[in-house]
């Protein structure tokens, strides 16, 4: 082929590094508002537009506009508040404490807290979450107890998973949350067999699961969406594109080339991507998809566009692969202020009520956070019993765990 | 008392659960209105409605993902992978999930699924249908591993299978679907109908889970073995004259030891005899535990005849199954004085 | 939810059953020439319709349409149609010998010949191939010799795999057709890889993938499509609709809730659909795939759209699951016939020139038989030397393979 | 020369591979101008580019997908699965793929693809990132499984793996990457470079695979282990003051039969140490391959001293980890007189 000129290997490479600074001007925003509400009943094939569109409803000054401004009441954007400032909170403490050596890891969501907030007040108490390890917001949201949470953290004799999960690694049948699994994307189409199960017996909750931009590679999304295509499940499937998968940014995922929406379009499942820090924009999608599901009109694919503010973990160092400026340049802001600003604007909210707001969750934790070290830490102080290391592997103890329990002279 | 061949016992196993239990759901590849690539699941999707036998996408691993979420809604969901060796796409969700569920969620959730899967030789699958994988589930804590001989014991333990709160794998010796192949494939084909153990009632009962069974009792030796390779024990021992006690495991995890103990405890000798291939085989595991729990008893080293550390070649399928005479010889040396 | 109705649970099922009349009324089939064709240039998203549509060339006259039309010479197209017809031939024998007991199994192309000839004479010479086991034609487009094959399939004396491989899975260094794998799908991933390794050397061979409907379900078309997209891997990734999957029919794969092309829409990559059944099309199509891929352009996926009219394969009986009369009911047609009457009208061929090709390619199919047969068959005759079970496991043969080999007395 | 940690060890082993073939590529998950989680991969992408080091999606089945077909255009690649226990969605692609194409195609094509993974516990790193599966691998034939337990061993089984035809996957054990660790997280960590095999030269150099290494020679007991139990069994050793031969497999299939039958042999007692669960695990291989070549010479039972069948806990790393204390226990017991 003398013709053609020799072939070469495209490497994708974030636009800027540590030491240069950081720009986010080829992001498309679109205006607040600017985007159109389809009906739920519309087709996929119809809507596929919006997958490339970005739904946005609170503007720069916090007004709300447009369709898809669901309109929520200011009770409930308080409480969608203070549960986003309790999430915030409850982070900036257990990171201390792990700092402490009082556990072994952590994971903030910080600058993520409006998509598990905003999405749990979207769907009813009883619908069931199938989320990662960055959706503690769910949790909270839902009013589950941080005592809880933290005993999980500290692996600690409180915590109801008997030391055996890293932390973070909540489960809550009674919050409708799913045992979340180390090992990523396992967990999206599992909530679409939850979803058809609920189908099948004639029930009316549905599910919905969560994946990170950089999972999105695994199989199980590509399995999530093709059988609730195919089955019409009622579940609500969201990509949280944070922009980073630990150092790889969206790019290696695949996220120059197109949206994680858009992925939805091969599938014939409508998808919608929404300003992930605009509490307003977030719960109004995700109301939809509920409701599209609910209706037994089957799936939705949501990207939320977010950005991941702190470090992956407490593993982790982000000034080793991203501009120290990032989060600061970052065009969709904190989801706090926002809705803040919000409520502010809208006369329903103080500077002042909002500071005593913070106070208030920080003793909330704070408070929480003795209780649960009184129950212990990871490496102090009250903790599991040994012996319920070799159960529940099966149902019954089999006689070569109890053999090895007997070994272990327990 | 009707007799059933492997797969109508297979069937009437899962006719009986999706008649009882309305949480019993039957999915897989070809599975629905077709009735499975070996017609296990025919007549169902008629009987019971496709809401509860139907068709999947070809995605190994979505199947089994399915059948996690749908454990954890309360169903009791029975899938099938089309043959033993396309399971390693579910592999993570079998492996990272439905064995680990209850473990890593405190018991707050679980995973009563069963996973059924053909496998083994003998049909001229060749080295991609042909596999014998139970190894690499048996290694894996949390998972229960099956494989049955025969029709009875098949609808029993499949029932058990299903009933059981957490993950079943379950392995059908396909060579064994139309009779008890004893591995002469020169010789004509045995229908199961001339079998005792292919008499099946027709209605719900179990066989127990964690129980092996002795199909041949004996003195000299004693072999371990399952699925399609306990008849090809029994022809051995019937061909060599040699009073073998032989062990049909059925459960592989958790395995019967005190079957196992008590019968090496009484010849002093051991054969075990899987189709799999040997290194890092089950046989190994079982050799271990022989050696571990009977030393004192042991006269000769323990045998292991499996198949080649190969693929399974097309051509040579005969060379590769470990038949009657690769097992008597073993029996022979291990019963001979000295035993090597 | 009082105010939610019941969920049900949706299962696919083809519109007509065995006893039933088919019926393709339903597929939107447009004009041959009706699309338009675009620069290799254009961006995916500026071409992202074409993967709703159905590139087309020639009209039921026979006569070609349009813009996508290759302007291939008689010659060219009549070396086609031989291929076709010598594809078609040499599955017939097998099938015969199959039946006669000579192999163990095999599985035909027929219907979609044209998918796999016209797209290697796409190609050039060297590029390199990942088929399925439904591309037979690709070897034989490739002159590669029938005798080979047919060894193959005989696991006979002269089976380059000695013996070791099921029938029909092909394996030719020479041809450019990398061995086939029994698992679906795992060899559409690798051919990104190869690609990805032609690029990386700076070399001008690209690469192709295939995979049927079915398997889009598995992994691999997603690490497929991700991977190309993130990499611009110069590959050219076919899936080949041909409506069913052994018993499944293509709506259990999601066919009814969207194309198989515009999986590619979600990753940004340029997603054609081609009448599988017209040479010129797939050829034009598969053309500007290659010429994207080999300008450094990066991926194309195609659909090539057609129907499986024989059996899954010997071991299958499509009457248990498909009416009767699909396959003449089937609105594409027959790719011989069609090229053969392109040919005619364009007055290039005869249907006395037909007649001897038809009987030139039995004769050919014929001799390689009985050539075949004297190196053996499955059962009888020359077979690969036992001893070589043993070998090629490991370059080198490992001491516990030497000891079993020992133990079976060799 | 040089003291290196492992890390350090491993990069210079990549760093050599890279220099010397340009048909070699590094790639996975953060290896690029991350330099990998646990900075394996460091300085790499910045001295050799973009195209020879780079990040991949999160898809352990894609990696190895690339790394097949790239071995079949004829480059080298050498692939990171950040964790372990999370190879399980690249299983079909090591076990159908890579580990059979030099046997489907009747050697026309192979897979000079190495697959490293850290592996095992120590670093609260919890069930999901403490696994050791190298029995999962040990069982497929075609795959060459290693895994090294110092510096200089791994430099040179990795460039030995690197530079063989066949596909490696390779086993890092975490604990060890920093420190030669003993069992002891109490004790304050001893860095490499008070080992002697941390002395690793800067250059070219090859460890042969399938050969062991005898790291303490004994007359009482023979320890046949790999990995971080290396140190450990060292350590209990010491403790005990039992004169234990300590082989140090590093290749585990195929593995060094020859120094394990020699050395069983003359010692006439085994324990085979691993952190891996018990059931079916590599230690059974070596159970059953040390009764069947050792038996007439074996003195008391062969014990395995392994992690438990269950998950590895996050708040019982090391009642779940198989310390000095309890290998010291099987040695005692199998130099006991008797045996039992
Ligand atoms: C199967 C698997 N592969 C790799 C990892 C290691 N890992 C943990 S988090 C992570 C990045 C995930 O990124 P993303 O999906 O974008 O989620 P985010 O952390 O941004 O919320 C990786 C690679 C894992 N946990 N599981
Ligand atoms: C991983 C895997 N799962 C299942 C099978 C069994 N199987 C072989 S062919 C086939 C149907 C494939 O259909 P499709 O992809 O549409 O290709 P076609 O046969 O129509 O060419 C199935 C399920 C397999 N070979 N591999
Ligand atoms: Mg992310
Ligand atoms: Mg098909």
């Amino acid at each position: 082929m003398p013709d053609h000129p020799a072939l070469q290997l495209h490497i994708p490479e974030p636009k800027h590094r540590p030491g240069e600074a950081a720009d986010f001007s080829h992001i498309r925003l679109p205006k607040a508002g600017s985007v159109e509400r389809p009906l739920i009943t519309t087709s996929a094939y119809d809507i596929r537009e919006l997958a490339f569109q970005l739904i946005r409803v609170l503007d720069d000054e916090g007004s709300p506009k447009g369709a898809w401004d669901p309109g929520l009441d200011a009770e409930t954007l308080k409480r969608g508040l203070r549960a986003m400032l309790l999430t915030r909170a409850y982070d900036e403490r257990m990171v201390r404490m792990q700092r402490q050596g009082k556990t072994s890891f952590y994971m903030k969501c910080t600058g993520e807290e409006a998509v598990a907030v905003a999405q749990a007040f979207a769907f009813e108490r009883n619908d069931m979450f199938f989320p990662t390890y960055r959706q503690q917001g769910l949790l909270i949201a839902r009013d589950w107890p941080i005592l809880d949470m933290m005993c999980q953290v500290y692996s600690n004799s409180g915590d109801r998973l008997k030391g055996r999960q890293m932390p973070v690694m909540y489960s809550s049948r009674e919050a409708g949350f799913f045992s979340i699994s180390g090992n990523l994307g396992t967990q999206i189409s599992q909530a679409v067999g939850w979803a058809m199960a609920s189908a099948y017996k004639g029930d009316t909750r549905i599910a919905s699961g969560w994946i990170g931009d950089g999972a999105t590679a695994e199989p199980d999304f590509h399995y999530a969406l093709t059988l609730a295509s195919v089955y019409h499940a009622p579940v609500v499937l969201n990509v949280v594109n944070n922009q980073w998968a630990i150092s790889c940014y969206q790019g290696i995922a695949g996220g120059d080339e197109s949206t994680f929406a858009s992925r939805g379009i091969g599938y014939g499942i409508p998808a919608l991507r929404v300003d992930g820090n605009d509490f307003l924009a977030v719960f109004a999608v995700t109301r939809w998809a509920a409701e599209r599901a609910r209706s037994n009109l089957g799936p939705t694919l949501i990207e939320l566009f977010t950005y991941r503010a702190a470090a992956h973990s407490t593993s982790d160092d982000p000034s080793r692969y991203r501009p120290a400026d990032e989060y600061e340049k970052w065009p969709l802001g904190d989801p706090v202020d926002r809705l803040k600003r919000h409520l502010v604007a809208a006369g329903a909210w103080s500077n002042d009520e909002h500071q005593a707001m913070l106070a208030e969750v920080d003793a909330q934790v704070r408070d929480a956070g003795k209780q649960a070290e009184e129950l212990g830490t990871l490496n102090h102080g009250p903790r599991p019993d040994v012996r319920t290391m070799f159960e529940d592997v099966l149902k019954e103890v089999p006689w070569n765990l109890a053999r090895q329990r007997k070994e272990l002279g327990l | 008392m009707p007799s059933m061949n492997m797969v109508q016992a297979l069937n009437s196993a899962m006719d009986v659960l999706l008649e009882r239990d309305p949480n019993v759901l039957i999915f897989g590849e070809d599975v629905g209105y077709f009735g499975g690539v070996f017609r296990v699941t025919d007549g169902l999707q008629k009987k019971y409605g496709r809401q509860r036998v139907f068709d999947t996408p070809i995605a190994e691993g979505g199947i089994v993902a399915l059948a996690v979420g749908m454990g954890a809604y309360g169903l009791r969901p029975v899938a099938e992978i089309q043959f033993a060796d396309y399971i390693y796409p579910a592999y993570d969700q079998l492996v990272s999930e439905a064995a680990r569920i209850r473990y890593r969620s405190g018991a707050e959730w679980w995973c009563p699924i069963t996973v059924r899967a053909p496998c083994g030789g003998g049909i001229f699958g060749g080295q991609t249908h042909s596999q014998s994988p139970e190894a690499l589930f048996t290694h894996v804590c949390g998972l229960t591993t099956i494989m049955p001989s025969n029709p009875y014991d098949a609808k029993g333990l499949l029932i058990s299978a299903t009933e059981d709160d957490d993950p079943v794998v379950f392995f059908e010796p396909k060579r064994l679907y139309n009779g008890p192949f004893d591995g002469h494939p020169d010789r004509p084909a045995t229908p199961w109908a001339k079998h005792p153990m292919s008499e099946v009632p027709e209605g719900h009962y179990r066989i127990p889970i964690g129980k092996a069974s002795i199909v041949r009792p004996g003195a000299a030796v004693t072999v371990l073995t399952y699925g399609t390779m306990v008849h090809v024990s029994l022809a051995a021992a019937a061909e060599t004259g040699i009073d073998a006690e032989i062990i049909d495991l059925r459960t592989l995890v958790p395995v019967d030891i005190e079957a196992i103990a008590a019968s090496v405890n009484k010849t002093g000798r051991c054969v075990i005899v899987h189709e799999a291939t040997r290194t890092s085989g089950y046989g190994a595991e079982l050799s271990a535990m022989v050696q571990e729990e009977c030393f004192f008893k042991l006269e000769a080293p323990i045998e292991r005849v499996t198949g080649w550390d190969t693929p399974y070649p097309h051509a040579f399928e005969w060379q590769y199954f470990p038949g009657p005479a690769r097992v008597g010889e073993a029996l022979r040396r291990v019963t001979s004085d000295g035993g090597a």
